[in-house]
């Protein structure tokens, strides 16, 4: 093995990172618990928990429930707000050599402006991902995620705010998520991320009450991988934009199947909370993959799969 | 939190199964290897444990700390085989591995400062976490008397009674269908304890809801100070997935409240604030 | 317990079972093979694998792939025809105390009315499911499944074919789902099924190929639950039809669930794979569910979850 | 097919592990209680287990019947825990439960007019069939002299010679480094016989897809009768989801072929007629 030859350089669009991995945005807050079980710096990048202009209390609970490889969660993006981001979130994690990715959520396209310009200004922000897709808020699927007009106003509207690089995140309740990557990739998007949750629901049979006070919530961990990687397959040829690949990623088994699909990067969602060292674990297992090949970088495997027969 | 960005407080990885013990009805008592957690560990914190190697099921479970051995080099937890996680467990053994994340959560309150006695409130299960308290209060030479009030469903599940008396515990214990102990509720045990006027006692009470919610009345009626450790359904338990909130009182009106994490900002929780 | 007073009698529409236990389509073949395990007088209705006008020799192998609490296919709808059907299949299904159901399939509107008008005519063909959702063959997904006005299209022209009980079965894989069950309403369907499976895929990192010859396939099983069982719910509350609730049911608790969230039946599909007697046990669990509860029908909770708080 | 709709000629339901035992590696041999099936399997059929109790591994596994006893109230099979399934096999012990099919699938041909010697060749775990066939030969009477052809990695992955030796089978044994028998493959042994000029032999030929593209090859180019037990990968193994099809010729154009099953149609076919 050659491991030390394997360069995990990963570039996102103008977005350069030190190798492919990155966690997702609500599965890892904004670093600090994580930072008390391995270095940080580890990572490609961290996305943090969605943030919006003003608090958010969230939804009451119960807010998530575990279904056959999988769970359901409604947290209502419960967060402090962005101005709470940057005094007290960020400067915490910028002690760490690793890209900070900002998940930013509102109810309007101006909201995401407002939040956009805000953050362009922050040090340390390396860029944004638009949460317009959020399945367990009022204003979330229907009006955005679901009209590929309304997903072009809300990234057309970021893009004017800010010159960072952005990255519009996708639902997968949709008929054809390519038409929305397009609409991103019109409004000029540096890369899509894809996907965001399966909206889904359990019921209780003993009480014969759903198990979340939301009623349904998103499904994500391994029972959605199949369905994230058809969508990351299709989305990666219909777009020339970089496709960021999520969903049931828990091995590094789990991330290759992700570039060879045509992802660039991937992110780690649900996995951590599985195994809490998933994230690292999944960057030396790439690297090992790469290394057993003689392959020396991971643009040598993105998009190459092919046909059984 | 002041930790330091390099520093790590918690720590998770495979480790073997270093030996298992079967206490009496389906209830076990399992021990690992894992130094670091058993060096570092406090009465009342708990572990993540993945028993299984695929998806279903998915997520860690909580355990509380249970013992930790002398020179804190394994520690062991208890678990009652009924739910999926628990069933692969007691199909492992010694060597077999398990996914354990820890110590993680707030620990019991037990400074000297706290109260005069000290009142361990166990249901069933809820038993699990007060061995490892009564031994650190033991090692740390606290001269306070300490108490057990312990009720179970029957005989065969109340476990462990020898160690606390061991340690110098006193122990009452009440069961369902009298098989041991008084016939009846550990709440009972606990009326009869606070109607006997205590001098400054704190009840640290773990066992099911409905048993909580019964001993926080108690106390709050006797004006008893009373921490709970709450077994809520958590995601991560490491205060990431914000999943596990109960409903905290910041004030006295009716939207005085915010929703907490039940993993870090409990699962040790002062009953005075919770709302149910 | 009075297991005895339980009535598990079901109608849906004008069709009646003897309980709402039915198998799905393609999970069952033509319950040959099923006989020789028990009686298929216990099952509430058979729906037989998709049938098309001519002989179909289906996709090539790799067509299976087994996934986190599921599995993936792409048959391609093999089937000897509907000729083949009516001489070969349908005599040996007479025999049993059941209802037949056949699930049509066709590359048209025309096919589908033209296998309506040859099914009208069978004897011990109870009503029709059309399934206008396979995800597997070329005209599927695209055309009808995706969009409303062609469903309505196919189901219009299959009503006007047959005055049997028709079953219109939905993709999951589409933005609303409520949609597309009003067209099916509003074009004169007895009922609707949902759902079918959802589009995915898999690859295998060592031979960097998909693992399915078809490239992307059904998913199906248990990992699918949660997101059928919020379709059937929101379905139930947006039509006047009865639902008929598949996905991932392989316990008689999976079936409770769906029952509570609005479906007046349930399909069992990958479960019969997974334990080949779970339809006959989900009938018991059923009712035994019922008598616990003093319980005498399955009207009794069809629809009756309620919020968590 | 011409069976009555009521009759019953397959069977599936939970039954406990009657006894585990380890031959080797990381082959163990699993005998349940299940009569109906010990009664009525014949050799080369095989049963599916579900050994996990959640849906992870989701679907049932195939698994040849290895043997019988001689009461035929309880039947074996040989398995190598290496994927999901099979390690959490390796982890239950006798009184467990696992739910099993069978029998499924068209047995070996061994009728006396098939040929005049009966050669089963194994590559790997492939032997698990055999032993069950060697069995029945036995049972039967059958005068015809039997041969086994066997190759595996190494010495610790050839198991069972003992028991086909004592039902008067004469044993060959190849493997790859040469620790036990000949180094080298069991294709070598295959060709040797074959060179030897051998009575209307029939071989039975189960391991490995390369294994048996290469065992096809020779018998072809010896002209000898060649029977192949494939080990496809799954669906329901009962020939519903049409999902382990196999390309079977049906006549000698380029597109005269069809899709069989190969759990009903197989996993037993004759090599002559299978398209890879
Ligand atoms: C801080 C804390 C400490 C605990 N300490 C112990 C202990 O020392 N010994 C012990 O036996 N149990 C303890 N529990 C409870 C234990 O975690 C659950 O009983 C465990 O989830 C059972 O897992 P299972 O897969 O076997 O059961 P499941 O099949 O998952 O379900 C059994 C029951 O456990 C509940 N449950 C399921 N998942 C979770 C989850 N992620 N978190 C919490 N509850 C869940 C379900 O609601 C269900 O009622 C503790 C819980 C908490 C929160
Ligand atoms: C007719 C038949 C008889 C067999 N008899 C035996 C036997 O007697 N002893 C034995 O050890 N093995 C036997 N096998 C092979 C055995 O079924 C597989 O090795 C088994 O799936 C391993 O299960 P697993 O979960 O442990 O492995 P997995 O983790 O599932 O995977 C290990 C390997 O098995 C393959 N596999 C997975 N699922 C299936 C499936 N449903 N069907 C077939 N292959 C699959 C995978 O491609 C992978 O390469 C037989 C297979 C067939 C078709
Ligand atoms: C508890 C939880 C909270 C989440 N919060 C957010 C969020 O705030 N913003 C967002 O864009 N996605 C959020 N997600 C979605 C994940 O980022 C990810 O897209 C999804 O879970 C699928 O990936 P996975 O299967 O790896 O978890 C959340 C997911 C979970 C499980
Ligand atoms: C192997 C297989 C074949 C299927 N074939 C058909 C079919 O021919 N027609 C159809 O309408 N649905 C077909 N389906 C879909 C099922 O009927 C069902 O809608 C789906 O699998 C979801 O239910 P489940 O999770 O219970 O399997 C098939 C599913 C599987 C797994
Ligand atoms: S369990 Fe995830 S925040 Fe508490
Ligand atoms: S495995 Fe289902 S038809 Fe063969």
């Amino acid at each position: 093995m050659t491991a030390g030859r394997v360069d995990l350089t990963t570039r996102i669009g103008r977005l350069t990172l030190s190798n492919p991995v990155m966690t997702a945005s609500g599965t890892f807050a904004f670093g600090r618990e994580f930072a008390e079980l391995y270095d940080l710096s580890l990572l490609g990048a961290i996305v943090v928990k969605g943030t919006s202009l003003e608090p958010r209390r969230g939804n009451p609970p119960p807010r998530i429930f575990e279904t056959a490889s999988g769970m359901l969660n409604a947290i209502g993006l419960q967060n402090d707000g962005v101005r709470s981001f940057l005094d007290e979130k960020l400067p915490f994690l910028r002690q760490f050599d690793t890209r900070v990715i900002v998940n930013i959520v509102g109810n309007r396209a101006g909201e995401y402006a407002e939040l956009a310009r805000i953050l362009h200004d922050a040090q340390g922000v390396d860029a944004l991902e638009i949460n317009i897709s959020c399945p367990n808020v009022e204003h979330g699927h229907a009006e955005f995620a679901g009209d590929p007009s309304a997903t072009f106003t809300v990234v057309d509207a970021v893009r004017k705010a800010t010159s960072k690089p952005i990255l519009p995140k996708l639902s997968p309740n949709v008929t054809d998520i390519r038409v929305f990557a397009r609409a991103c990739e019109e409004a000029g998007a540096d890369a899509v991320s894809l996907i965001n949750t399966l909206v889904g629901t359990a019921i209780d049979i003993r009480t014969r009450r759903f198990r979340l006070a939301n009623v349904t919530g998103g499904l994500s961990g391994p029972c959605i991988k199949p369905v994230a990687l058809r969508m990351v397959y299709q989305t990666a040829q219909a777009v020339r934009i970089p496709v960021v690949g999520i969903g049931g990623i828990v091995t590094a088994e789990d991330a290759v199947e992700f570039l060879l699909a045509g992802a660039t990067a991937v992110q780690v969602g649900t996995g951590n909370f599985v195994n809490p060292m998933a994230a690292p674990e999944i960057v030396e297992g790439i690297k090992g993959y790469l290394a057993e090949r003689g392959l020396n970088s991971p643009s040598d495997i993105i998009g190459k799969v092919e046909k059984a027969i | 939190m002041t930790q330091d960005a390099a520093g790590a407080s918690k720590f998770s990885r495979r480790v073997a199964i270093a030996g298992t013990q079967h206490l009496g009805g389906a209830i076990h008592l399992l021990r690992v290897r894992f130094p670091e957690i058993a060096a570092s560990a406090l009465p009342g914190q708990f572990v993540e444990v993945k028993a299984s190697e695929g998806s279903d099921p998915l997520l860690p479970r909580p355990f509380s700390v249970n013992q930790v051995d002398a020179h804190r080099q394994t520690f062991a937890f208890l678990y009652e085989a009924l739910g999926c996680s628990t069933r692969q467990m007691a199909q492992k053994a010694a060597g077999d591995e398990l996914l354990v994340t820890g110590p993680l959560g707030k620990p019991y309150p037990l400074e000297p400062d706290v109260c005069d006695e000290v009142v361990f409130v166990a249901g069933g299960l809820g038993i699990a976490s007060f061995l490892f308290a009564a031994q650190t209060l033991k090692e740390r030479g606290d001269p306070r008397p300490v108490r057990l009030l312990y009720g179970a469903r029957s005989a065969e599940s109340i476990v462990l009674t020898g160690e606390f008396e061991r340690l110098g515990v006193r122990c009452e214990v009440a069961t369902d269908d009298g098989s041991l102990g008084e016939k009846g509720l550990v709440t009972g045990l606990l009326e009869r304890y606070l109607a006997s006027d205590p001098r400054n006692p704190a009840l640290y009470v773990c066992g099911p809801a409905p048993m909580l919610k019964a001993a926080a009345g108690i106390a709050e009626a006797r004006g008893a100070r009373c921490f709970l450790s709450l077994e809520t359904y958590m995601g991560c338990g490491m205060g990431v997935c914000v999943g596990c909130t109960i409903k905290m009182k910041t004030g006295d009106g009716p939207d005085d409240f915010e929703y907490q994490r039940a993993c870090v900002d409990g699962p040790v929780v002062d009953a005075a604030r919770l709302i149910w």
